[in-house]
């Protein structure tokens, strides 16, 4: 049992999520400033802060639940394009997790159908400048990792270093997508918020989603 | 006589109210159950999936619903509202492309004639068609 | 650098601003030149081809102002408007076949940006793309 | 001097059609509530009271004056298609007018400009259901009778009785404009609101502009 994880880490994992996006609200709104309408960071924050709230009335009976929760209170409370995909993310995450504990491969699986659900949700292509551009790397990388026979900690690790790649590789790019794509040429250069924000979610992951030692 | 119902989502709720409002007074008589979800819970801008699914819900009396909606994100959160409905009810929705306020107006005249959920999302899609012609011309 | 100003021209006042309000909400910094002329002056429903001159030439500054309007009527007033202003202030003036709100929205940010006047009705004429290739696809 | 009219005609013609559209206001909204929304006769009850008010102000110094200021008035208060579709006729009428006293041939002149203004201004053909319907047939019998030697009385009398046949015909025809095309089939079989009132309009220049007996 000692590689399986469950509420405790599941709901570590949303609340630094929760804590990282406060600390970052000021600087995810400061970039989409730049190529959105200002508003990435107090809206995440809202959500964030809302489902940290849900958590705090009782812990759900278990990862489906609590994933539900989080998805439900997102595609509610975040009023911009964020709340449907990060709500989506976390609804997909759910079904496909399920609700007994979660081994690395279901952590894969979960994430995977997170990421699927954004996909389908946004209709994003890699290279849109999106949260995407930060989740499939991760994805990615955590499923080579995996295959590669690393722990489910260092795979994290290796998601959320292709996470931070990623949105870091999102500056050069043109906005296809969103209030950004009005700009043309002009979202060049700023790196994007979406993309921000998913590398602090897999950046939680890898902090908070390690087994406990058993 | 189908009974089609309508829903306006919209990222501001005067937006919404303004245009249920104009598209209303195009009526005399028949009216039309059109239902509103815009804005979020405090009054600011922005969409709610739980809302728009609950609206779907309230328009729908078993003929159809069609929704429009005013942004991108605004599709996003109806499309995820459709998730979060009963298989028969989501079955019955039509997401349109089509104009918030031209639409609604084309398509509220043709609901309240008793046009089916096809007819009225047809409505709703062509309605830059009369401005397109005059100014087109 | 040009100053493209927007002109909304509805039959309802608050469905009008609400719109405006919904439009500069995507603006972070610069701001755009958009004038209202909407319902009648006692608060009613209609368009006025008078209110709709001053506001064309409110908005002017000299490099061109684009009219967004709701219905065919709100088109006829507009263009009767035209015919109120003077010669160089009417042609640069264009009037817009664009979606009121969704057009709306493309042209602010674009004017806000910068572009010169067709760049901006092509960016309201354009307005449902960014739905219709959501949710055609 | 005695076919010439002036102030007094054109205020009597205007005079009479305000009292025309209050009489027949409820008539007007009755037929647009079957195919349109039901505000015809409110808004050019409305449009021309504020016309009358105008007028009650003190008389504009010439014809064309006295016509701005109808068109203007009717542009500005009148808030459906009918302001600036009525608008627009009164204002081609000024300016086709002249402000000199006006003959035959001036009245049929500007008749024809006012109603040319409308087809620009509407783009509607015969047979759309409009107001033209009523205006054109009423146009072509005025000039026709001119041209056949009739005095303008006679003459004007032959197109209020084609802008009435006109009016008739509009009750089996299928509405292309405005609100009303929406109904498609369903417009067939009622009298359009704008002919009605557009022959209430040549109907009371039947009966006001006649020339006072020198």
């Amino acid at each position: 049992m000692a590689q399986e994880l469950g509420i405790p880490e599941f709901e570590g994992w949303i609340r630094a999520f929760a804590a990282a996006v406060a600390e970052h609200r000021d600087e995810l709104t400061t970039l989409d400033s730049a190529i959105g309408d200002a508003d990435h960071g107090t809206n995440m924050d809202r959500g964030m802060a809302a489902v940290v709230a849900a958590l705090d009335g009782g812990p759900p009976a278990d990862g489906a639940a609590l994933f539900k929760l989080v998805g439900a209170t997102l595609v509610s409370k975040v009023g911009g394009a964020s709340g449907p995909l990060y709500g989506t993310f976390f609804l997909r995450l759910a079904g496909a997790g399920g609700s007994g504990p979660w081994d690395a491969g279901t952590v894969a699986k979960a994430l995977r159908a997170g990421v699927e659900g954004v996909v389908a949700r946004g209709k994003a292509e890699p290279g849109d400048k999106t949260m995407l551009d930060a989740l499939l790397p991760a994805c990615d990388a955590l499923e080579a990792a995996l295959a590669a026979g690393q722990p489910l900690a260092d795979a994290l690790g290796a998601a959320a270093t292709a996470a931070v790649e990623g949105r870091d590789a999102t500056k050069p790019l043109q906005a296809r997508k969103g209030r950004a794509s009005y700009l043309g040429e002009r979202s060049i250069g700023h790196v994007d918020p979406g993309a921000t924000s998913a590398a602090l979610l897999v950046e939680a992951a890898a902090t908070a989603l390690v087994p406990a030692q058993g | 006589m189908p009974r089609v119902g309508l829903v306006v989502v919209s990222h501001s709720r005067p937006l919404a109210e303004a245009a249920v409002t104009l598209a209303r007074q195009m009526l005399t008589g028949a009216d039309v159950a059109v239902e509103v979800a815009a804005g979020t819970d405090d009054g600011g801008l922005g969409t709610d999936a739980f809302a728009i699914s609950e609206a779907i819900a309230a328009a729908d009396s078993g003929d159809g619903v069609v929704v429009l909606m005013d942004l991108g994100s605004a599709v996003l959160s109806a499309e995820t509202a459709l998730e979060l409905l009963a298989d028969d009810v989501r079955d019955r929705v039509l997401l349109s492309a089509g104009p918030l306020v031209e639409g609604l107006i084309g398509a509220v005249v043709v609901a309240a004639g008793g046009a089916d959920r096809d007819r009225v999302a047809a409505e709703a899609l062509r309605g830059l068609a009369p401005k397109q012609a005059h100014l087109g011309g």
